[in-house]
């Protein structure tokens, strides 16, 4: 089980609901996905299409944990007040924190994201800051409250898994106690699988899902991937070796004098 | 009759009440959140809330996201 | 469905029965991988310990399909010979070729390959190659008769997972038709995903298997592995960019004006 | 007696016919395959394969595997 | 030439002078590397010992430029009060600035960073902060008035290379007209050599140097890879591809009908 | 001083000749590169154009070695009667052997090259044979004469440096007396200096030099890499680790207590 | 006598001014720079400069760094 | 009068002796080197090498390689 503030889920596998072909096929992906958590934002609301509405009614049907984000928030006001509006209008005090600080990469902008985060945990919410593999930032960002980081794998939608290895394996063995949550950038189920034998805690996926040529059939494969990856974890790798080691014994070869 | 910003839109209202002008606008039904000017306004604060000429109203509503 | 000459095959991972740490460790894992080939040996039996016996017991309770390999043979000859006996024991014309070059990475002598290789297709075998991913290789083992190619990952035991990922790659291009089975080097259930998300066919494991702390559960986490590796390359996964693209939509953001 | 390497070990053997020295030499109820002096010998041709003084004779069985 | 606040530098190779063998050799791999510029730092110094003497008469001796960190220094006001003390006893208003915010991997605290670069930038000081390839503390770092940055290659000492090769990358092509110098974690010429490849303006070495068996062949190896990765960035190098393309011509090939 | 077969080098960079925007360019890189042998190849001549006449008389007036290669040879027989024609316009019993096995990656048969080059090195010919990464591959050539190695960094063209990096060290390690030269596939001078980092002897360039914008300063870059590749494997670099390590000494630390 | 704390050692001194105490710790000819407090004090400063008991007085120089 | 494949070419020639057919094909002073089908002939073993019709004739020289 993983605990995230005082949840305890059992899916390690959290998905964006962004981007998809249609409604349906989201509906669909997250029930292949054995997802509990999916993240979702705020828009616009037009008084004539009411495609808000719409949207929202499948979440509900959905049954599932719903993780608002500050998406496109550039700012601390923003996203403050982005997560004022997200609590009241999802009836939840979770918020997944994004301060973007460059468009290019989508990358958090660190300090407005440490300013939020103080802000939003001093008001009681539970924040998920999405975040880079930087030590001393997550550090700021437990000061600040937070419980959980979602560090991000790659910039997002870049689909190359896991970018700086050595950054986040360092994250991981800095932080061995608070929950970590890959956020962005896995293209491929075993980049999923890595982070999960890597020791991270979970994985939020979107893109890779839902712009798959078939988005159920890629959540499935997450899923089954992020399993095999904890479980992975658990049952205690191999360490990689420089040189072969034969896996059939050679005591009892034959035609040895 | 007053101008207002409504989600990046001039927008016009007749009535000052922000609760009352959502419905004017055509919101009355729907699961909306709004902010005045980059502050959130809390729907059982929106009776209470009167627009000025020029304010942004943001009213906002769930989505997609990642 | 895979398949290896005229067998159809379900499962994606075969399982090397070497390194237990007990044979009902190894009948577990066998189960828990839903593996419906094993790999074996043959050794010198001796007639007081009767080792042979109990573990070919072990083997036919199981019910899978065998695929006898030619560990430890360093020449044609000696590879040749131990392909017959095996045939004898094992009432199997399936044949996993070995013969080593190179005592340090284990790794194939790709002349004595090619050359056991023609004489054993000529005598009706059912040949499965270990070899590099040498493309010109891989054109002579085809050209002997070969129908499935056994490249190797890395070297035996390392658990470095796919070391010449350019090579590797080009290979599968170069030979679309032909089933190839990674075999060797994997250390950790992403390492399978990856080579199916490849388009590798299927994928051998035996060391990070058996020498895990628990192997049973790494069986079952490298067959989930490989099963999301497989539907993700079907499911059609997005490439890989070198910019971020945003995963929540940017029109309808609020806050701009 | 005859002096003949059994799995790269001396071993003394009464009977020249492989058949017979299998089971002198406590394989008889075995599941094993044969080779001597490097070459297959099945099971089928054991009894009419006649060893000679210091053979080569291996007795394999199955075992693990990678 | 490259030009650092006012000054016109030729070499692109700086030298830490710290973890020589003797004073000596420090002497001799600064000649060797035609360095322009040495970082030094401060010390207590004992009445008795007068150590630091010695080792500022060396420095002055080899008539290159200073350039003083604030090694060492956890806190803002730690790195300011260092970096005054340094400006008196240096007579150069250059600092690099180095605010460590974990001493795991030495790296930079980008808050405490930014803080100390604006308080000195303001007070005259021409600041080279140590930092991270964070694109938006970059951003931070010029608006508080640097005009130069110096990114980690890898943590201090590691000799790892660049390790975060695609967000170094990005760090470059988003500020292509500020110096950029790649300061700690290199471990072998080319190394260096891949820096000013990519278009990084400088590099900073210290442990790769003192602590190589022959320091002083160690610094003339730098210095002739730095040139020769400079003159190749300038020389317009081949694009990597796939596929192979004969060099070779194959027109005209002899036995071809 | 290396030594291949009876002749003594100080150069360890050799230049293919092909590809270049005009004679004049290829003489000033060569001049550039300080390079003391070049790799020439034979074409169909016409009788009216006499081009070969040309290029011959550019080649001899810059008073390098050459070393003719087997370039587009496919078999046994071609590469051999090439090896026969070049000796005798080219005056060398030096040839560098390629069979070229896929044309695709360009990539060495190695089962003609070794039967090509047990022909050659009986008829007295000092082979330079281009080969992969594959020990038993080299150990064949070595018994079948050869006294110097020519793998591939990369297929031929492809600028992608040394692609196989565990493959290529555990060459290096497997014959530490034989000299090593790489040939094919590097991209850039870090490429090269890498090679001689990693213990191997010489490297040949041909297309990233060729083919860059200024083929004369690339010759140049590429031969100044080199000597820092060699001096940094002479002078001992250090072992990368996991963890920082700090350059400034901590003790003397300021502010401390 | 008053004792001050001089980089991280308990020492004592005659003298309360900065210039004079520098003089009679040692550090008279030196290139040094001098922080009490954690505050700089520049060496035009020294003369001016009284310590109390209990002061820090950081006394630094030039040092191999990287 | 006799065809050759002269590299790759068919050209006619009246001279069956390889040195000949050289100059005769405008070789004279080239540095070439040769084959016919297939086998090298050395410069000294061309005047006394005849070719036959249909034989194919390679005439190479140095050139640019990698």
């Amino acid at each position: 089980m993983l605990q995230l503030y005082q949840t305890q889920l059992t899916s390690r596998l959290m998905l964006g609901t962004a981007r998809y072909p249609a409604p349906a096929v989201l509906a669909d992906a997250v029930r292949a996905a054995r997802a509990e958590v999916v993240t979702v934002s705020l828009r616009r609301e037009s008084a004539g299409e009411r495609a808000g509405q719409a949207f929202w009614s499948l979440i509900r049907e959905l049954g599932v944990r719903v993780l608002p984000n500050t998406a496109g928030c550039h700012s601390v006001k923003e996203a403050v007040t982005t997560a004022h509006m997200a609590r009241e209008v999802f009836g939840t005090s979770w918020i997944k924190l994004e301060v973007i600080g460059e468009d290019d990469t989508l990358q958090p902008d660190v300090f407005g994201l440490v300013d939020a985060a103080r802000t939003l945990c001093a008001e009681g919410y539970e924040v998920f800051p999405y975040t880079t593999e930087d030590l001393v930032v997550a550090e700021r960002l437990l000061a600040a409250g937070c419980r959980v980081l979602m560090p991000w794998g790659a910039p997002i939608g870049s689909g190359r898994g896991l970018n700086n290895l050595f950054g986040l394996k360092a994250l991981r063995a800095h932080f061995p106690e608070v929950p970590l949550i890959i956020d962005a950038g896995l293209g491929v189920p075993s980049h999923a699988a890595q982070a999960l034998e890597l020791g991270f805690d979970a994985v939020l996926i979107n893109t890779a899902v839902a712009q798959a040529r078939d988005p159920v059939q890629m959540a499935r494969a997450f899923a089954q991937a992020i399993e095999a990856g904890l479980a992975a974890r658990a049952a205690g790798p191999i360490e990689p070796r420089d040189l072969a080691v034969p896996s059939s014994p050679l005591i009892g070869t034959a035609f040895r004098g | 009759m007053m101008k207002i910003l409504v989600n990046g839109a001039w927008r016009e209202t007749r009535s000052a009440e922000l609760a009352r002008a959502l419905e004017e606008l055509g919101y009355g039904t729907s699961v909306v959140t709004t902010a005045v000017n980059g502050e959130f306004v809390a729907a059982g604060e929106r009776p209470g809330t009167l627009l000025s000429e020029g304010d942004r109203l943001e009213v906002l509503a769930p989505m997609q996201g990642g």
